[in-house]
């Protein structure tokens, strides 16, 4: 019985739906009482933090009741960042720290108040120490909870484009004649090198 | 080459037989190093105890075998064939001690580590393989959003999206329709301005080429364009009546001389 | 104790993927010890059907490896990876941080592009640190995900690391003739490296 039990016990955790003691006895092998194994787990349960609760005639594995206030985070729902929010972020993390006027250079578009305050909200990008240039601008940079979320240690880690190129994530054409604009000069810099490791 | 001989010998029959069974599945094998590995197999010992000079053989025979078959062999096998034929010639040769550079030997040792190495990545990546794996033996929880209680929308992006997000901008003037790029690109109009200032010293036939704008001469681009244009230029200011123009035969170099009133009238 | 067990025990049984002991302790109220409650869970689950598992320095509950049978329902079809891959992705495991030009020299043949963006798409590998040789090359390590999926607690735990590191087969050794100087370096720093990152 005891293996029974841990059975049940592994059904109800990886299954999505609630499962019916049928459905129970026609997963464990031939000749299991689903019922009897589920009284024990049931019990086993009793006063844990999650508990073997009846939903309709299913059974289901929930939080105790008294812990509902630990499960807020599970309601987050998920979004995808907007096309402009994703480039927006991306000049940031190579080129920071960048004025909202040099990322509207790069992007060949105005950056909307919208896509900064998000990102801002977010906590990806935080404000960077003005540039001593007319006007001292604010600049953008990324922040460390940033890096976690992309599983990076350092904005310097990110590859150059010669290594997104050589991963496949451009397509791969022949470099235009010229170089324009010093942006790509700044590139150049990071990828110097690596062509050699890098190129097909 | 009496050890040449000598070590022919010592391959048996069999082990060619299989070497030359290879061949007929040389695709299967991922490069060179993949290839020597599985020869190695057929001396069927420690790879710790491997004989390299056999390997050797037994690759060159490969190699050998492919070319009679008339199969089409990567570059890379024949480097590592023409590399190992090397390293032959100094396993049976006597050490010359003005030769520079690693002895046989210590080629050899490591190109058994090198074999050592791969192998026990493989037998690694299998065991590793083997493990119980999520979503295949042992399962996460398959209910997770239990309580609806806040509702909070947070905004993912994965590492690719941003990379890619970046591409796309560095990218765009790759392939941005129909404008042409003017830093490689001498006008016509920039060289009629440069040869007007300049044909006043052209006295003499000179090289239409040493026209050319400094600068411009190394990039094949930028050189192409301003010849063009030289050449042009040249053509007009010839129409114009300020230059002369003459080139011997075919494809000899183009000369130009400013034209002289006073030699106009002498001829 | 026992309550703070609860709450562990409520979150991770409400989420899928691994929980860091600095998130469950964010979540649960304030003075709690949410590494010591965790000794305690992880004993009340031995031999159960469900068992609590350490993920890098995240945890999760999972289902028993030998109970697997009863959930064919819940096996979701994996690409099928190349042997190309599977090997990439034992070089990175073994070798961390390494880089493309090193998983090369070690598998004899270069690395096509699919290999590595296929892996990098199953979140099975990451960008490291850049290496401090010639040309800076970005450097590839394995992520929690990777160690979510095989099991393992870390990744020193994999299987034969110690023999293979024992016999010297994870050294990045320069062929002979090399000249010492760069190439060496490279090497002293991937050593440094690696124990680092098989450190907790």
């Amino acid at each position: 019985m005891a293996e029974q039990e841990r059975m049940v016990e592994a059904i109800l955790f990886a299954t999505a739906e609630p499962v019916t003691t049928r459905e129970l006895e026609a997963r464990m092998p031939h000749g299991c009482d689903a019922a009897e194994a589920l009284v024990y787990l049931r019990k086993r349960y009793e006063g844990r933090g999650v508990q073997v609760m009846k939903v309709g005639d299913a059974w289901a594995i929930r939080t105790a009741a008294d812990l509902g206030f630990l499960m807020q985070k599970e309601t987050v729902e998920t979004r995808k960042l907007s096309r402009a929010a994703i480039e927006t972020l991306a000049i940031i993390a190579y080129h920071q720290p960048v004025t909202r006027a040099e990322i509207e250079e790069i992007r060949g578009v105005s950056v909307s108040r919208g896509t900064v305050d998000q990102l801002l909200e977010l906590e990806w990008i935080r404000f960077g120490r003005r540039k001593m240039t007319p006007g001292r601008p604010v600049t953008f940079v990324v922040t460390q909870s940033f890096l976690d979320h992309f599983g990076l240690e350092n904005a310097r880690d990110l590859p150059g484009l010669k290594e997104l190129r050589a991963a496949g994530l451009l397509e791969n054409r022949p470099p235009p004649g010229t170089l324009p604009g010093p942006e790509t000069e700044a590139e150049d810099e990071s990828g110097e090198g690596q062509s050699e490791l890098f190129e097909d | 080459m009496a050890e040449d001989t000598f070590e022919e010998d010592r391959i048996s029959v069999a082990d060619r037989l299989a070497a030359e069974a290879l061949i007929v599945d040389v695709d299967g094998f991922e490069g060179p190093l993949d290839l020597l590995l599985t020869l190695s197999r057929t001396q069927k010992v420690d790879l710790r105890k491997i004989s390299v000079l056999q390997l050797a053989h037994q690759y060159l025979a490969f190699v050998e075998k492919a070319k009679q078959l008339r199969l089409e062999l990567a570059a890379d096998y024949l480097v590592m064939a023409a590399w190992l034929a090397f390293l032959k010639s100094r396993l049976l040769l006597p050490p010359d001690p003005t030769e520079e550079g690693p002895s046989g030997e210590e080629l050899a040792a490591h190109l058994a580590f090198q074999l050592e190495r791969l192998q026990a990545m493989r037998d690694a990546a299998a065991r590793l393989m083997a493990r119980d794996q999520l979503g295949r033996d042992f399962f996460a929880r398959g209910q997770s959003e239990m309580v609806t209680r806040v509702r909070k929308v947070t905004y993912s992006a994965t590492l690719l999206d941003l990379m890619q997000g970046y591409a796309r901008i560095r990218t765009r003037d790759e392939f941005r329709p129909f404008v042409m790029d003017r830093d490689a690109v001498f006008t016509m109009e920039q060289a009629l301005d440069r040869m007007r200032g300049l044909i006043g010293f052209a006295g003499d036939w000179t090289d239409i080429l040493s026209y050319l704008p400094e600068g411009w001469e190394m990039d094949p681009a930028k050189r192409r364009s301003a010849t063009a244009a030289t050449f042009a230029a040249s053509l007009e200011l010839v129409k114009e009546g300020h230059l002369e123009i003459r080139q011997s035969e075919t494809f000899a170099p183009i000369q130009l001389r400013k034209r002289d009133e006073h030699r106009d009238r002498s001829t």
